[in-house]
């Protein structure tokens, strides 16, 4: 167990813990729009867990799956920004 | 040596996204969340990234790497954008200490055309 | 959708969804990824392309028709697996062309095949569902 | 007409054998039909079947030929005859099979066939009823003695009649004798309209009448007596058999008799007398001793003939008056003279007055009482009462119709045309024939009292046989016959006094049973398929609970070795955040919040992948679980809010069949991955992987070579979802609104 | 984790049917896929876990060497996970159109086709 | 300026590229080392072709030089505010008038004006002529100071890449 | 020999793409569909042929050696089980080309039956687990769509059950797939086989059975798992339903056959008895709900719990003779069934109700249609010398050689039960007479409108009732092959010996 190796134990954790934090606001809410935030904030923690864990591994494999969490995080993002434009539209 | 520049970027790192997380759990309305925070994370994921490639010392890990923090440079702004506009049209509320809000204003035809009068004038 | 920094941002992210999907296509053999993976990364670019275009403009754009991409792939896949029986190999059989080697990729093979099959079967899949949602 | 050629060719044929049969012989074929399964369609004429089979072929060319004139001018008369002929067929098939299979083939088909001939107005309500009812209940019965005869065959170890009647001890032994031999009782006894199933045979006079004369005079009904008497050298001596066939007889019987004299339709009286006639037949059996075979030997012929000849009479008078009912009818024979005298002939052969056929059986019959060790008195008597009811109504049916009161009928009758004669005469003059040369019969029916009784002695027909004691019991039947006759006749309200209560009638316990039966089907689909999903998928959980909980309990729970050294605060804080997502998408008010709470589940998923070495299922599981998400959003605009519930009880109840089941599955998992495992596959595809399959990502090799075909699988199920989900959305019926896509 | 895992598929297990109790749609679909979920974990740790080490072979070797997760559960899972997502996606949008066209949004309701008429 | 970004991502690509060929590590210092040779290899033929690049280059440098600078400030202010517990925040959207035409300067000045912390790009009038951000740190600052410090900071640098 | 068995699935599959090339081109897609199913048929046949001949024929898929590839596996009973499906899938294809409405056949009508006839034979080939998992997704979904295919209110009600269940089963048997894997370490079924010996108690064998009892047992429909089939069978067209009447519940009894003859062998008192009481309870309560039911399909339908109650019945006593019943049994069913459902669509096409009290005077009006009803129903009921009667007499003579003496009386109860639900049938459609208000001006429209009885609807049905009167009369080749089958399944030596290539 290296420094290095707690380093990062360390950083995952914080990660982690940054996680529910933020997880506190997806429950809390109270308006969608702040819960899609959160949400997306939760998948940008978890690319930089991955990133964390393929260090810890040392196997950089892991990265592939973090830059797909990266490229497709705004679809959610987008797609909950469209339900709320069209179910506005249809509460008017 | 090479650790060490690791470490510390990705201490760095996640000291943003803890940040930002208390952020998002405490700053007032959507907006200023939204705003204040999101983008901190991202930072915080770049600098990460920045450890990672520092670590590994490898082409392939650094394209990754790099391709990671390009594409949430692209896609999150994009993402706060969105999501943004679409809180305001559906009428999520601005912290009550918020001092103006010029987009009210523009839609309620106060600004446009104030505007676009001081510009004909110029003109004229 | 109708946002002008989403359409750019959708211009400027679509060849980067496809490209990435191409390498995940073709690296899948040696490395993480593979023809399901690369299929549902470049439908998603042209998914995004629908949430902001409508799924008319996006078709219009698209030129093949999705389930011909179905049909295509499933095809594809078959065949893959029909070429071995043409060279007395049992059904599926991977054949290898041995002495060749291309980057990302390594030696092609007919599992390659299947694969491109596999990649356009979800693109397919995956286009279609979405426009058949989105006019709704 | 035409028709009618085919039984009087087949009467031809088999009198062409009668006198090989009646010198002993046994004229038998055989062909395997499915040997597998030990059945052969082997067919063995000896004096028994060569008795029904002439009475069959006789009776049916008869039947035939009157029918055809019957029922000209009816709907529909090429599916009557069709469904007569092939009664016919199956008849004689079923008294001729020696493979007790094959014999049970032809028992259905007669079942069957005859459904359709008493349905033949199936228009009516009350004839579908009819119909059914015959059918359910002989078909019940078929099922019972189905399973009889299978195990006679089992425990005899052959399907042919002829082999199992030689392994009666043998199969005494068995343990399967008594079951066997009440399974086959029970079939017989409703296809012979016995006590208590005897109720569906007066019900099955909606038929037209040459149908109730072919079924109920000599052919199906008989066919439960015939099988009784086939099977009597298996089951004489057994325990119980006497004493059931004596009872249920008896009462049959006597009962049949009692209520045929308070009828007052012609056909109901013929019913309600066979039904009577049917009991002294299976009483007979009962009695079993050579003598008592021997009356139901002859008991057999004498009543077909008679009441072949009534039933015709009954359709003649029917068909020229347009009524049956004996109180209304009076004073035919003027118009009707050939009718009343075969009416009269055959009726004085029931009442038992010699020198008619019917007189020989009665004194055999009463013979065989007095002969009998046990009960003989009971028996006696219960044979006087019905032979003295039968002479009234005897009476009733010639008296009351020919003479008698004057008739009120509204228009003039006249005699039958001579195809419609030739049927009642030639039954009519027979009965006196063989009254009086019985001779010509005798070694015929010797040879099938033999078969049903092997050590019987030889049977010696005669008219006379001087005064005894069963003279002079026939002579007192008569008299007290005249007696009752006179006595129905003077109090045409007879019925409605002697009434017999509703509730207690078999017809009742059978429309009582039905009813229920019914009720039943509706309160258990009911309940077992109540409409609510919910409660379909909680039997689905329950029955997995309580069966794995069956099977674990048996197991203890597996120690936890908690090892500090592999304890990491991520994993502890993942796992829990995926908990607490996972209880907000239970609990959650919004669909969006539970959506979201779904995305972050997935995602934990997704980084448990990651953790223990999954990249290529970490990839996917993130990009199926975004587009899970984006597929949802796009839905659910559309969509109703969340419905909340305060169902107190029941959600407790739900929660609890939950948390059971996740506990099992915990359970589950710890106690299998407890176990040491050697999976060979795992070294194989490590080994095998780059050098056989050409590529580094063993998972992505496994995936589209070593186990291709699963991939196949997978695409094939994607594609058909794509179009699948096109279908839901776009489906119109509108041609004009193809879309290209 | 590995002792953390059965308690996690047990809970998503336990979630997964509770949600599939209720009336609503939208919570019989959730949970589907979290049944889903659950499945999918369940046959990876079942199939026994290595931490940290994916089958890959590495540049210049020929074969894996231990310690390797099995990759043919996760061949599987990733199968399963797939042919979820095709079944999910039809759930979904039958849900969708269901909804529309029976026109209730409480489960209850569905009972007309398979309940006797009387 | 989009004539630039892929000469630079082609440099960073063949720089890795060739580290990789002669299989240097690919240590920051490498990387950027590398990817500045060879995109001073470039940038003479490019040069040859269009003679913009050489006007622009500089520009760009400055743009994305200040836009990570205040990045990083922003970044800082937001995490001091986050952490004490007392918060100088006062939020407010403006309207600022847009000088950038086309869609893509449109699209990266509202995307580095979101990118930083503190300011978001809220909406576009659909005139184009307004672009509506959300942005705190309202102290003193008047709406017109704000407009200015955007223009001034991220358009204006912005404008002199691309045009 | 290999490559015999694979033209079994390719050609449907192969049909099915092509299909989907002629995307909405109705007309394209009938020929291409009939083309492809006659020559599975014959395809069946030949390999039917060629298994005659050697047994167990294996292919090797990829040509990786079993147990590490996947092996698809033609013994006699998945042999005979493709050439059903075969000619099922032709005898109702062809039906639909006269009764589906065009709307429905646009929408993929044909390429989905084809990948459901591909997907139902590539589960009864299949020699692995998991693969079977995958053939049963593809049937899943195939069957789903084409459950909801057209939209009505009824339709998607019944869908939404039918997805729910059936999701929920799937999800049982992945489990039960991990669970076997975890346990013996294989996918392959014959290596299972081999294995699961080796496991350290038995009970965990047995605990592997639950997951796929539950799993088999929704997709079979017993008692208490059927709730999505009378919740949903009858809504389809009746094509449809017909072709799902055939081939999907015997899916799931093929499954149970296969796990229960071939790798759950172990003595265990509590799964004979859990399988006693399944084949009890549904065979009975089966019978119940299609006695409670007052229209055409929904009696047949609610109808088929109860035969399958017979084939578990039949396993469950599991001897030579009782499996040969229950082969005999599926030949009966499956043709006697499919029939009655295509008769029940022809009366509704004439008469434009399922409703048996809107119905009646199909007797008198169409006495073919009736007899063809007649011979189907009465054989269903068990008359003889129809094929229903050898069904029920070998597994009624194997329930009392094998002293199962509470389930012949069941069966037998059971029987009873069927003729009373058929006669119910017979005598409210075709019996009784016509209801009042249907006068003759609305059969002219109704002609108009469904047009009358084509070519097309009867064909098939005609066709059917011959094979099922053929395998009754013609009975003791098919015993004999029943029983031949039945003696491999009881000796899975030869199966597992051939699959894993240790014959040479
Ligand atoms: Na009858
Ligand atoms: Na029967």
């Amino acid at each position: 167990m290296s420094w290095y190796y707690m380093v990062l134990l360390f950083a995952l954790i914080v990660l982690s813990f940054s996680a529910v934090l933020v997880f506190i606001r997806i429950i809390v809410g109270p308006s969608l729009p702040d819960r899609v935030i959160a949400f997306d904030l939760i998948g940008t923690i978890t690319i930089g867990m991955i990133a964390l864990y393929s260090l810890i591994t040392g196997l950089t494999s892991y990265l592939d799956a973090a830059i797909i969490l990266s490229l497709i995080l705004f679809l959610g993002a987008v797609a909950f920004a469209y339900y709320m434009k069209k179910s506005h539209k249809a509460k008017k | 040596m090479i650790e060490l520049a690791s470490a510390a970027v990705i201490i760095i790192g996640v000291l943003f996204i803890l940040i930002s997380a208390i952020g998002v759990v405490r700053l007032p309305d959507f907006y200023i969340r939204v705003s204040a925070i999101t983008k901190a994370a991202t930072l915080g994921v770049a600098c990460i990234m920045l450890g990672v490639a520092i670590y590994f010392n490898d082409v392939d890990v650094a394209l990754k790497a790099s391709a990671i923090f390009v594409f949430l440079l692209i896609t999150s702004p994009i993402a706060a954008h969105i999501i943004g506009r679409a809180a305001y049209e559906d009428g999520v509320p601005l912290w009550k200490k918020t001092a103006f809000d010029e987009f009210r204003d523009f839609r309620d035809g106060k600004i446009g055309n104030e505007e676009s009068e001081e510009k004909q004038n110029k003109e004229e | 959708m109708n946002s002008v920094i989403l359409s750019a941002g959708i211009r400027v992210l679509i060849p980067l969804f496809f490209l990435f999907s191409l390498y995940l296509l073709f690296r899948g053999h040696n490395a993480p990824g593979g023809g399901f993976v690369a299929g549902l990364v470049a439908s998603t670019g042209f998914a995004l392309y629908a949430i902001n275009y409508g799924a008319e403009r996006t078709r219009r754009r698209f030129k093949l028709k999705p389930i011909f991409l179905i049909a295509l792939g499933l095809l594809l896949a078959v065949v893959s697996g029909l070429i071995p029986i043409i060279a007395g190999e049992t059904y599926k059989t991977g054949l290898w062309l041995e002495e060749i080697e291309i980057p990302i990729m390594g030696k092609p093979g007919t599992p390659i095949l299947f694969d491109i099959g596999v990649y356009l079967l979800v693109g397919g899949t995956v286009l279609k569902i979405i426009f058949s949602l989105w006019e709704e | 007409m035409v028709l009618a050629l085919y039984p009087a060719a087949a009467f031809a044929w088999l009198m062409t054998q009668f006198g090989s049969v009646s010198g002993g012989e046994v004229i038998s074929s055989s062909w395997d039909w499915v040997p597998t399964m030990g059945i052969s369609l082997s067919f063995h004429l000896d004096g028994l079947s060569m008795l029904f089979a002439l009475l069959i072929t006789g009776i049916g060319a008869l039947v035939l030929t009157y029918a055809g004139t019957y029922m000209k001018g009816m709907p529909k008369t090429d599916r009557f005859f069709m469904s007569l002929v092939l009664f016919m067929a199956s008849m004689l098939g079923l008294v001729l099979s020696d493979n007790i299979i094959s014999l049970f083939i032809f028992w259905e088909l007669t079942s069957f066939s005859s459904y359709f001939l008493i349905g033949y107005h199936h228009e009516d309500k009350e004839s579908r009823k009819s119909a059914l009812e015959a059918l359910l209940i002989t078909a019940g019965g078929g099922l019972a003695l189905l399973a009889g005869l299978i195990l006679l065959g089992i425990g005899g170890g052959s399907m042919e009649m002829s082999q199992l009647v030689q392994r009666g001890d043998e199969l005494a032994e068995s343990g399967l004798f008594t079951a066997a031999m009440l399974l086959i009782i029970i079939g017989c006894f409703t296809k012979s309209a016995q006590f208590p199933f005897h109720f569906w045979l007066p019900s099955a006079m909606a038929a037209p009448t040459p149908v109730s004369a072919y079924l109920h005079s000599a052919t199906m009904v008989k066919a439960g007596v015939y099988l009784l008497a086939r099977v009597s050298p298996v089951f004489n001596g057994a325990d119980g058999w006497h004493a059931l066939l004596l009872i249920f007889g008896g009462i049959t019987m006597v009962l049949g008799a009692l209520i045929a004299v308070m009828q007052t339709d012609l056909k109901k009286i013929l019913a309600y007398t066979t039904v009577s006639a049917l009991g002294l037949l299976v009483m007979l059996l009962g009695i079993g001793t050579g003598i008592a075979i021997k009356a139901a030997v002859i008991f057999i012929l004498a009543h077909a003939l008679y009441k072949g000849c009534l039933f015709l009479i009954a359709g003649i008078v029917d068909h020229e008056t347009g009524s049956r009912n004996i109180r209304k009818l009076g004073r035919l024979f003027k118009q009707m003279p050939v009718t009343g005298t075969a009416a009269v002939v055959a009726c004085l052969s029931m009442a038992g007055i010699p020198p008619l056929f019917g007189f020989i059986s009665k004194e055999y019959s009463y013979e065989s009482t007095i002969g009998m060790v046990v009960n003989s008195p009971l028996t006696t008597s219960a044979f006087f009462i019905t032979g003295m009811l039968f002479v009234a109504a005897a009476g009733m049916l010639s008296y009351m119709v020919f003479f008698g009161r004057r008739n009120k009928l509204d228009i003039k009758p006249h005699e039958a045309p001579i195809t419609m004669l030739a049927g009642p005469a030639v039954l009519a003059v027979l009965s006196i024939v063989l009254g009086v040369f019985s001779g010509l019969i005798n070694p015929l029916l010797d040879q099938a009292s033999q078969v049903v009784f092997p050590e019987n002695e030889p049977l010696n027909l005669k008219l006379w046989h001087g005064i005894n004691t069963e003279l002079i019991l026939s002579m007192t039947t008569l008299v007290a016959g005249i007696a009752a006759f006179a006595f129905v006749y003077y109090n045409p309200r007879l019925m409605s006094m002697i009434e017999i209560s509703d509730k207690i009638k078999p017809s009742y316990a059978y429309k009582q049973t039905m009813d229920s039966l019914a009720e039943l089907a509706k309160n258990v689909t009911q309940r077992v398929q109540n409409g609510y999903l919910r409660v379909y998928i909680s039997m689905m959980v329950g029955t997995f609970c309580v069966l794995a909980l069956i099977v674990l309990k048996d197991f203890g729970i597996p120690n936890i070795e908690v090892l500090w050294s592999d304890f990491r605060v991520y994993d502890i804080v993942i796992g829990v955040l995926m908990i607490v997502a996972c209880f907000y998408t239970v609990v959650a008010k919004s669909r969006l919040l539970a959506i979201a709470m779904l995305g972050v589940v997935g995602y934990g998923v997704a980084f448990v992948f990651i953790i223990f070495g999954a990249p290529d299922l970490a990839m996917t599981q993130i990009l199926i679980e975004t587009l899970t998400v984006v597929l949802f959003v796009l839905v659910l605009w559309k969509l109703p809010h969340y419905l909340i519930f305060d169902e107190g009880f029941i959600k407790f109840r739900y929660f609890l069949v939950s948390a059971l089941f996740g506990a099992i599955m915990t359970w589950i998992v710890m106690l299998i991955t407890s176990y040491p495992l050697d999976s060979h596959l795992k070294t194989w595809f490590a080994e095998s992987s780059y050098p056989l399959g050409m590529g580094r990502n063993v998972v992505n090799v496994i995936l589209v070579d070593f186990r291709s075909l699963d991939t196949l699988g997978e695409i094939v199920v994607l594609g058909i979802a794509a179009v699948g989900i096109y279908g839901l959305i776009k489906f119109t019926t509108e041609d004009d609104k193809e879309e290209a896509i | 984790m590995e002792d953390v895992l059965p308690f996690l598929i047990g809970g998503l297990y336990a979630g997964g049917v509770y949600l599939v109790l209720h009336k609503s749609f939208v919570k019989l679909i959730i949970g589907l896929i979290i049944l889903g979920y659950a499945s999918n974990l369940m046959l990876f740790t079942i199939s026994r876990i290595t931490r940290g080490a994916p089958a890959l072979v590495p540049e210049g070797a020929e074969a894996l060497v231990e310690p390797y997760a099995d990759p043919l559960p996760q061949a599987l899972v990733l199968t399963a996970i797939v042919i979820g997502f095709g079944i999910q996606a039809f759930a979904i949008v039958l849900i969708k159109v269901g909804y529309r066209i029976v026109a209730t949004d409480n489960l209850d309701d569905l009972n007309t086709t398979d309940r006797l008429d009387d | 300026m989009i004539w630039i970004i892929p000469h630079i991502a082609l440099a960073i690509i063949l720089a890795l590229q060739f580290l990789n060929f002669m299989s240097w590590g690919a240590t920051a210092i490498n990387l950027f080392f590398w990817t500045w040779v060879i995109f001073s290899i470039l940038w003479p033929l490019s040069y040859l072709i269009n003679k913009e690049y050489g006007r622009k280059l500089p520009r760009l440098i400055n743009l994305i030089v200040y836009f990570f600078k205040e990045l990083v400030m922003a970044n800082i202010r937001v995490a001091y505010d986050v952490i004490t517990p007392t918060t100088h925040m006062r939020p407010c959207i403006v309207a600022l008038p847009l000088d950038a035409k086309t869609d893509l300067e449109i699209t990266i000045l509202a995307n580095m004006i979101s990118l930083t912390p503190g300011t978001l790009s809220l909406e576009l009038s659909e005139d184009r002529k307004y672009l509506f951000v959300h942005a705190i740190y309202f102290k003193k600052m008047t709406a017109e100071k704000i407009k200015e410090e955007l223009k001034t900071g991220f358009e204006k640098r912005l404008l002199e890449v691309t045009r | 020999m290999e490559n015999e068995l694979l033209l079994v699935l390719l050609i449907p599959l192969l049909g099915g793409i092509i299909s989907l090339f002629f995307w909405m081109d109705v007309k394209r897609q009938k020929i291409v569909f009939l083309i492809s199913t006659i020559a599975m048929t014959l395809a069946a046949i030949n390999l039917m042929r060629s298994v005659l001949e050697n047994e167990v024929i294996t292919l090797q898929s990829a040509g990786w050696d079993a147990p590490f590839g996947i092996s698809l596996v033609a013994d006699y009973l998945s042999t005979f089980m493709v050439l059903l499906t075969g000619i099922m899938g032709l005898a109702v294809g062809i039906y639909s080309m006269g009764d589906m409405d065009r709307a429905r056949m646009r929408f993929g009508f044909f390429p989905l039956m084809s990948f459901l006839l591909f997907s139902v034979s590539g589960a009864f080939l299949s020699g692995d687990i998991f693969n079977l998992y995958v053939w049963f997704e593809i049937m899943l979904i195939s069957s789903f769509v084409l459950m909801a295919l057209g939209n009505t209110k009824a339709q998607l009600e019944g869908a939404i059950k039918y997805v729910t269940l059936n999701i929920m089963a799937s999800i049982f048997f992945l489990a039960g797939i991990g669970v076997l894997y975890g346990l013996t370490g294989t996918l392959n079924m014959a290596d299972i086989a081999l294995r699961i010996h080796s496991v350290p108690d038995e009970g965990l064998i047995t605990l592997a059975a639950v997951f796929f009892f539950i799993a088999f047992g929704v997709k079979s429909a017993v008692f208490p798992l059927f709730s999505w089939l009378p919740a949903s069978y009858h809504t389809p067209p009746v094509a449809i339903t017909a072709i799902f009447a055939a081939l999907l519940t015997k899916v799931g009894v093929y499954a149970f056959i296969r796990f229960f003859t071939l790798i759950f062998t172990h003595e265990s008192p509590f799964l004979d008895n859990l399988l006693i009481f399944t084949a009890a309870t549904t065979m009975f309560i089966g019978v119940l709900g299609a006695a409670a039911q007052m229209e055409f399909r929904k009696i047949l339908s609610v109808h088929i719990i109860s035969q399958i109650g017979y084939l578990i019945m039949g396993l469950a006593i599991g001897t030579k003779l009782a499996i040969t019943g229950v082969v005999y049994f599926i030949i009966h069913i499956v043709f006697v069934k499919t029939n009655l459902f295509l008769i029940s669509g022809i009366v509704n096409r004439l008469k434009g109700s399922y409703e048996l009290k809107k119905l009646g005077g199909v007797y008198h009006t169409y006495p073919f249609l009736a007899l063809l009803f007649v011979i189907s129903a009465f054989s269903l009921a068990g008359f003889p010398p129809l094929s229903g009667f050898w069904a029920k007499f070998a597994l009624v003579k194997a329930g009392l050689v094998g002293d199962a003496y509470f389930l012949v009386l069941v069966a037998l109860a059971t029987g009873f039960l069927t003729l009373y639900s058929m006669s119910k049938i017979w005598n409210e459609v075709f019996w009784k007479k016509k209801p009042e208000e249907e006068t003759n001006l609305e059969i002219e429209t109704l002609k108009k409108e469904r047009g009358v009885i084509n070519r097309q609807v009867l064909l098939p049905v005609i066709a059917i009732t011959v094979l099922s009167v053929g395998v009754a009369i013609w009975a003791e080749p098919i015993f004999y092959f029943a029983e031949m089958t039945a003696e491999q399944l009881l000796n899975p030596e030869i199966y597992i010996v051939n699959v894993l290539g240790m014959a040479q």
